[in-house]
């Protein structure tokens, strides 16, 4: 069959700095490489999810990549009506056999970040901004705190969350204000995984001369020498790997779990941050990156028993 | 005595006029699409294919005409007794949350007794968020408009609340109910069409488009052939004329009200019991917003508002592919044009009245004269 | 003494949150005032931040933004008139159609200029509004009481902040001092005694809801391009309608739409900072509760249980000479 | 003439829509006198002088001031010319002082305060000249419909006003309030000021104006020095042709007691007593008459008589049994209600007719069929009422609003004298009708009364409530002031009517 890959985004939309970012990037990566095509799409709002599945795959596209957890109900109703299109679904676990699901262990890369925000904390006070309050963001914070607490045993975490419904993703002036009242409480390096919220979260660290962690993509160039380093999630490897797979014949369905060891996660470092990061910061986070993918450090996953040890 | 000489000719007041409101709206809809570099008549015909070229289209245009039925019935009801509902939205939320209660809760049964509880759950929760509003205005004289508005938003906080603290499930991701059992799906019609032997395209289009047209009809029949809806007319059209008559207008305002937000509420048979079979955030998406709209360019009259509906529906679905076919074209496109109609089929609606009056008055004159 | 910090931080970040509302706020007071309803508030700070966000990015200056923001904003306000003063039409109708047009809109033509996903370009710090601090701020943020005002709420902010608090003196000055005030308030309550006053019902309605788009444009560059720092989607997000509840609140007067637009912004900022903290004796209070406690306070009010809010006699009521 | 008229209009012409409210109509006023305007309702009275104030455009026709030709497009260009006007509705605003009303439009200045100061000096003056006291600083709300007259008139004042409209001033005023604006009036035409007087009261005209002009169906039909008509002629001008102001009608014995009303206490809205303890009886077979100046309290009266609005205290039987405050129960019980303010209360302009017709009686159980209204039933219904009442067009179908005002309350009485009650409440039956339907709705009335049926009739005009009662009770203040037989005189009954016990 001739290959038609696409891309389904999530609300965020696909330049939110971030996690639909992420995607796109890998999308564009696989057109650099290969030349071939993909077609993509913005939903609007959740009815349609099922629809924007429904005419990709009615049209002949496949694989088709849905961006979020939120895609769940749909891809399941969808890839059972068209049970030879090749489906991908980002974050969340369908089982169907022509589904493939790709998760993370977003845990392994908070805790990375995690250590850096405890080495460069001057009040040993760090803060975290999570977008919607749901188990995966929770996942982000527990992974965040392990790390901290791991380096600094007396640091304090200030935790908010945005909100509860799908615009806590999309709320600036929101993540800013969380952002000012922890910094108002002595923290100096906030951390978010608030999608486009956080903007306002990185902006408000920037305009206060603190120091912002980013989330997902590369953020650090935001505010060059004012985010402190970026949590990446690889959701752009992902991609990329879901529609290399399709172009060789090759689409696996089933889950695949993309932590520290698959490269799945990782911390950025680039000239926006170098300055930022010292050599010790470094090579504390360089260990404990090796203590993870060695298994001698097991970082907890929030989403496993709905708690946070730390 | 002189005739109707003020009268414009009744097909005028109804058709021409909304007609020339709505061409206004899509001329200036039309300076937009070429203002962001798109060929208006390109779009025309991509979005009138999508919405009536091809059997899942068709659906699609006919599941999104059932939403705004029910809003904008709900819209005119209240309308005919002076009543301004801008509180549908949060009234259809409500009836989502009855029918979701029962489908969640009674999933076991048989759907022939599921459907009609579900009807009356929805009905029940739209018209209990009325009620307050509608006891407020009759009783304490607080205008409905403000009253729905933030009735709208603290039906979304309560929503919001139940959805993430009470009705989702443990440990998933979206704040949204488990998915209802197959008993309390509402039948789609491609399915139940296929049971007759009629094969059409898959579309979420589901038995509430039926519902939808019998509550059209229920309404005309209430409004124009119930003393129920004389009175509530006489109340719209002159309150103290109802006070005189002896009606009772606080029970009517509340009545009136009620009804409105029973026929909101059923906007949730569509949504949650026929396409998503779960209750999820913001369903509602602004079509009670838009039944405002719809009701107006229907003049309040179900049949009016059926067509208009249809319309809007199209506009929906026509759109959704559109964006789909052009990358540059949101889905924010159609909110532009939803608002331009609302602006000219609504707010201005008056504009070209004396122009057309005028041209009748002559043309009437001159008819006369020969 | 650190209860007093809290306070004092509560209400800082209260007084940045009721800015864009008390804009708004003092916005709808004028159009109101004049008697046209107006529940498109939103939709015109959604077109002021655009436009402010836009131009700023453009340009790089941020009072190019600000102007832009007021032009646009002023644009849809004229088209209410437009709609509700010459054309009768209803205004509550006209307001729904703001909004809708203004939310399409904005994220339309972002999509299609900037590419990025309906919002506009990050602005560099040059392009915003910056808070300065004031002299000595630093310094005195250990005093009790007067140093922690001084250093934590008047220092700091940025100038459309303090706009913002002036323009209510300022409205209370024209509304209740100058001959414009006094016939914008009369043409709220009785249009026909204006007009055979020999002032222009449709002149002065239109001045008003200039006014309106005018403080709308501030409300929506205040959003985008001070205390943001870019347009994004929506990004009013009710906070107009939360503004019609406080002028609601306020009885249509302006100092009262102050104070209503601080406590709401007062009870958003209690929510962030009391998020998942349980409160004794009561326990954690759900974060939407709190949010819909202004809303809730307003059909209290106007269901007559804390006074009584009686709108502009003429509001809503299109003005018809030849019946 | 040597000076020049105060105001010369010529040719005026002015419609709206399909109704001609003024055609070609020419005036002069002299300066420094009273001028009277009359003319039924709707003869075009007030679209004159508000053409005259800028208000309204006319289609054509000129107009001089002081004998030069003035273009007054606006009411702007009116107090330019010294044109100063009181309407009949008062141009108020009710939440603002009587200092801030009096400046608006002239507030002299951007800033109020210069401009209050002047107010002030110039209220005092014209308080000292004319004798027009209030109190600068009162809520216009909290001010009694006399005074709040007296604002309109130092509005105008205050502006330089040389002529001064009034539009039918008196009538919301006591006899006393009236006998007062009459002097000021007398006293600011000393002081050489001209005065344009529109009322429907022909006394008036005789006692205060100078020259009178009569309008009919908007025509100036005469302009005549007062000292040389007489009402009967100025009432014949006004309708076209003789008035009979006798109704012929037959000896009849009153029997029963129908409805009695004890020691009735009414309240408005606002919570101020308008009715204050009233008592009376009506009989089967007679007609009682209530006279007096609008606004005494006859509508609130009537209002919880019909159970419209809830009486304070007292009691109203009829038949001998309570009537319960419920206007459905009311009609159950045979009381029927024409309503004095017929567009606000009797029709509604947007139905057809055939839905007006069964107003009130929407739930009878001739007009259903089942759950359903039987449309059939309340069309014939209709067609035969129509028919009965010489009611034109005779289409059932017709919106209300497109009847004239003589037929649409032809349709009003036609639906409640058809109901056959046992008492009939009437206000103001003729209002705004025409000559030949007056006529025809007077000879209904008394039908009624002759088939033995009770009828409350009230009515501001006097010649219409001595032909037609055989009891005139008088009110004044919420009180009944009085009664006497119809053939009191007018003098007699008017003293009645000012509060001076019979
Ligand atoms: N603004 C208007 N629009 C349409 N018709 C009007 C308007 N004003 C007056 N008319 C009509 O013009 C005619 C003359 O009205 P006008 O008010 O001048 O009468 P009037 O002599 O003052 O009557 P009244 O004694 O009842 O005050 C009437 O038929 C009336 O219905
Ligand atoms: N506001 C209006 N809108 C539409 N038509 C009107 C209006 N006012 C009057 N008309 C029309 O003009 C005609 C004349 O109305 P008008 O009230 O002047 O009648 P009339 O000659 O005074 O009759 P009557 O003596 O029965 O009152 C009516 O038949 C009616 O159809
Ligand atoms: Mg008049
Ligand atoms: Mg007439």
């Amino acid at each position: 069959a001739d290959d038609k890959p696409a891309v389904a985004y999530d609300l965020g939309g696909r330049n939110d700095k971030s996690f639909n970012e992420g995607a796109f990037m890998g999308a564009e990566k696989f057109k650099a490489d290969t030349g071939i095509a993909f077609k993509d799409f913005e939903i609007q709002n959740d009815g349609q999810r099922e629809q924007a599945l429904r005419k990709f795959a009615e049209a002949g596209f496949s694989p088709i990549v849905a961006v979020g957890y939120s895609y769940e109900q749909a891809l399941k109703k969808v890839a059972a009506e068209f049970p030879n299109t090749h489906f991908a679904i980002i974050d969340m676990v369908v089982e169907a056999p022509n589904v493939a699901s790709i998760v993370f262990k977003e845990q392994e890369g908070s805790y990375l970040v995690g250590v850096l925000a405890a080495l460069a904390s001057k009040t040993d006070k760090v803060g975290f901004v999570g977008g919607m309050d749901i188990p995966l963001i929770r996942r982000f914070a527990c992974g965040y705190v392990g790390g901290v607490k791991a380096t600094k045993s007396g640091a304090e975490v200030f935790q908010n969350m945005t909100g509860t419904t799908g615009e806590a993703w999309s709320d600036p002036a929101k993540g800013g204000e969380l952002a000012k009242s922890q910094f108002d409480r002595g923290a100096d390096v906030v951390y978010h995984a608030a999608g486009g919220t956080g903007i306002g979260v990185l902006q408000a660290a920037a305009d206060a001369g603190k120091l912002g962690i980013g989330v997902d993509s590369n953020q650090n160039g935001l505010h060059p020498g004012k985010v402190l380093t970026s949590m990446l999630k690889r959701v752009d490897v992902a991609t990329y790997n879901v529609f290399k797979a399709g172009q060789d014949g090759a689409f696996k369905p089933g889950v695949t779990v993309l932590g520290l060891a698959e490269g799945g996660v990782g911390w950025a470092l680039d000239d926006n941050n170098k300055a930022l990061i010292t050599p010790e910061m470094k090579a504390a986070v360089d260990k404990a990156e090796a203590d993870i993918k060695a298994g001698t450090v097991k970082v907890h996953d929030y989403m496993s028993d709905s708690a946070c040890p730390y | 005595m002189s005739g109707p000489s003020r009268e414009l000719p009744r097909w005028v007041d109804i058709g021409l006029i909304p007609f020339v409101n709505l061409s206004a709206a899509f001329l200036v809809t039309g300076l937009v699409f070429l203002a962001i570099g798109e060929s208006p008549v390109d779009s025309v015909i991509i979005m009138l294919n999508g919405a009536f070229g091809y059997g899942t289209g068709l659906g699609y245009t006919l599941f999104y005409t059932t939403n705004f039925i029910f809003t904008g019935l709900a819209f005119a009801v209240a309308f005919h007794a002076g009543l301004f509902n801008i509180g549908a939205e949060g009234q259809a939320y409500l009836g989502g949350l009855g029918v979701a209660l029962v489908c969640l809760s009674l999933g076991f049964l048989p759907m022939v007794i599921i459907i009609p509880l579900a009807i009356i759950a929805a009905a029940l929760f739209g018209a209990a968020w009325a009620f307050i509003p509608a006891y407020l205005q009759a009783k304490r004289g607080s205008h409905v408009v403000i009253t729905t508005i933030m009735f709208n938003f603290i039906a979304s906080a309560l929503m919001i609340y139940l959805l993430v603290n009470v009705l989702s499930p443990k440990g998933s991701m979206n704040p949204e109910t488990r998915t209802f059992d197959p008993n309390a799906h509402l039948p789609l019609i491609h399915d139940v069409l296929a049971g007759l032997g009629m094969a059409v395209a898959r579309s979420p289009l589901n038995l509430s488009f039926i519902w939808a047209l019998v509550c059209a009809v229920a309404v005309w029949l209430l409004l124009w052939h119930t003393t129920l809806g004389y009175q509530l007319r006489v109340l719209g059209a002159n309150p103290s004329a109802a006070a005189y008559a002896g009606m009772k207008p606080q029970r009517l305002i509340v009545i009136a009200m009620m009804i409105s937000g029973g026929l909101a509420g059923f906007l949730a048979l569509n949504e949650i019991m026929g396409a998503s079979n779960r209750l999820l955030l913001q369903f509602t998406a602004g079509y009670g917003f838009v039944g405002i709209a719809v009701a107006l360019m229907g003049r309040s009259h179900p049949f009016g508002i059926v067509l208009s509906a249809l319309l809007f529906g199209a506009l929906y679905q026509g759109g959704a592919d559109l964006s789909f076919e052009k990358p540059t074209i949101t889905r924010d496109m159609i909110v532009v044009v939803q608002g331009l109609i609302i602006l000219f089929a609504g707010a201005l609606e008056h504009m070209f009245r004396p122009q057309i009056a005028r041209f009748f008055a002559s043309s009437w004159f001159k008819a006369k004269e020969a | 003494m650190e209860w007093l910090d809290l306070f004092a931080q509560i209400f800082g970040s209260a007084i940045r949150v009721s800015v864009p509302l008390l804009f708004a706020c003092l916005a709808g007071l004028y159009s109101e005032r004049a008697g046209v309803f107006d529940i498109g508030l939103e939709g015109k700070m959604l077109v002021g931040a655009f436009a402010a966000g836009t131009v700023a990015a453009l340009t790089g200056s941020a009072w190019a933004g600000l102007i832009a923001a007021i032009l646009a904003s002023v644009f849809f306000a004229l088209i209410h008139g437009f709609a509700s003063i010459t054309h009768r039409g209803n205004q509550i109708v006209s307001g729904v159609a703001i909004n809708f047009i203004a939310a399409g809109l904005t994220a339309q033509l972002g999509e299609t200029w900037f590419d990025i996903g309906g919002q506009t370009p990050q602005l560099p710090n040059d392009a915003r509004f910056m808070g300065h601090a004031w002299p000595f701020a630093a310094e005195l943020r250990g005093v009790p009481v007067i140093g922690q005002i001084y250093s934590q709420i008047l220092s700091g902010q940025n100038i459309l902040v303090y706009m913002a608090f002036l323009a209510v003196p300022i409205t209370w000055w024209l509304l209740y001092r100058t001959r414009f005030g006094l016939r914008l308030r009369a043409v709220g309550e009785n249009p026909a005694a204006v007009d055979t006053a020999g002032i222009s019902v449709p002149a002065m309605r239109y001045a008003a809801v200039t006014c309106c788009g005018v403080l709308c444009g501030f409300g929506g560059a205040y959003l985008a391009i001070a205390q943001g720092a870019s347009f994004i989607e929506n990004m009013t997000a009710g906070k107009g309608f939360i503004a019609l509840a406080a002028l609601i609140f306020a009885k249509w007067r302006p100092i009262p739409a102050m104070w209503a637009c601080l406590l709401f912004g007062v009870l958003e900022a209690v929510a962030n900072r009391l998020q998942g903290v349980p409160i004794t004796g009561i326990g954690e209070v759900p974060v939407q509760l709190m949010q819909a406690v202004p809303y809730i306070l307003t059909v209290f009010l106007l269901a007559g249980f804390i006074g009584h809010a009686v709108a502009p006699k003429a509001g809503g009521v299109p003005y018809v000479k030849e019946k | 003439m040597a000076a020049h008229p105060a105001i010369a209009l010529a040719h005026i012409d002015k419609r709206f829509g399909p109704v001609h409210a003024n055609k070609d109509i020419s005036l002069e006023v002299e300066k420094g006198t009273i001028h009277g305007i009359v003319g039924e309702n709707g003869a075009g009275k007030s679209t004159l002088m508000s053409i005259l104030f800028g208000f309204y455009q006319a289609d054509s026709g000129d107009i001089q001031v002081d004998g030069k030709p003035t273009r007054i497009a606006s009411p702007t260009d009116a107090i330019k010319a010294g044109i100063g006007m009181v309407h009949q509705h008062f141009m108020l605003v009710g939440k603002f002082t009587v200092l801030e009303n009096i400046m608006l439009g002239a507030e002299g200045g951007f800033l109020l305060n210069s401009g209050r100061a002047k107010v002030r000096r110039e209220l005092e003056r014209l308080e000292k000249d004319y004798g027009l006291t209030v109190d600068p600083d009162a809520l216009i709300d909290d001010l009694a419909v006399g005074l709040q007259q007296r604002v309109e008139i130092l509005k105008a004042l205050y502006r330089g006003a040389e002529v001064l409209i009034l539009d039918e001033p008196t009538g919301v005023l006591t006899p006393s309030e009236a006998e007062h604006l009459f002097r000021i009036l007398r006293q600011l035409k000393d002081q050489g000021k001209t005065i344009v007087l529109i009322t429907h009261k022909l006394k008036e005209i005789m006692a205060i104006t100078d020259r009178v002009s009569v309008m009919r169906r908007g025509e100036m039909v005469a302009t005549l020095p007062t000292r040389e008509t007489s009402p009967e002629q100025l009432a014949e001008l006004m309708v076209g042709r003789r008035v009979l102001l006798r109704v012929v009608k037959a000896e009849r014995q009153p029997e029963r007691i129908v409805l009695e009303v004890k020691n009735l206490v009414v309240k408005d809205s606002a919570g101020t007593v308008k009715v204050n303890g009233v008592s009376f009886a009506v009989r089967a077979g007679e007609i009682v008459g209530i006279a007096g100046v609008a606004g005494n309290g006859q509508s609130e009266l009537l209002e919880a008589i019909t159970g419209i609005r809830p009486p304070f205290s007292g009691e109203i039987l009829l038949n001998g049994t309570p009537l319960p405050c419920d206007a459905a129960l009311a009609r159950a019980q045979k009381l029927a209600h024409v309503p004095e303010d017929r567009h606000r209360l009797g029709i509604v302009t947007s139905f057809d007719a055939c839905e007006n017709v069964i107003l009130g009686y929407h739930g009878d159980e001739i007009y259903q069929r089942g759950i359903f209204q039987d449309r059939r039933a309340i069309v014939a219904d209709t067609e035969k009422k129509m028919q009965d009442f010489d009611v034109r067009p005779q289409d059932p179908h017709l919106r209300l609003g497109l009847f004239s005002g003589g037929n649409q309350q032809k349709i009003v009485l036609a639906r409640e004298i058809e109901q056959d009650p046992d008492l009939l409440i009437v206000g103001q039956p003729t209002r705004g009708v025409d000559v030949g339907a007056i006529e025809f709705i007077h000879r209904r009335l008394i039908a009624m009364r002759d088939r033995g049926k009770a009828v409350l009739l009230v009515s501001v005009e006097l010649d219409e409530i001595r032909g037609l009662a055989d009891r005139v009770l008088v009110m004044c203040g919420g009180n009944i002031t009085g009664e006497c037989a119809p053939e009191t005189s007018e003098k007699q009954i008017g003293l009645m009517m000012a509060g001076a016990a019979a």
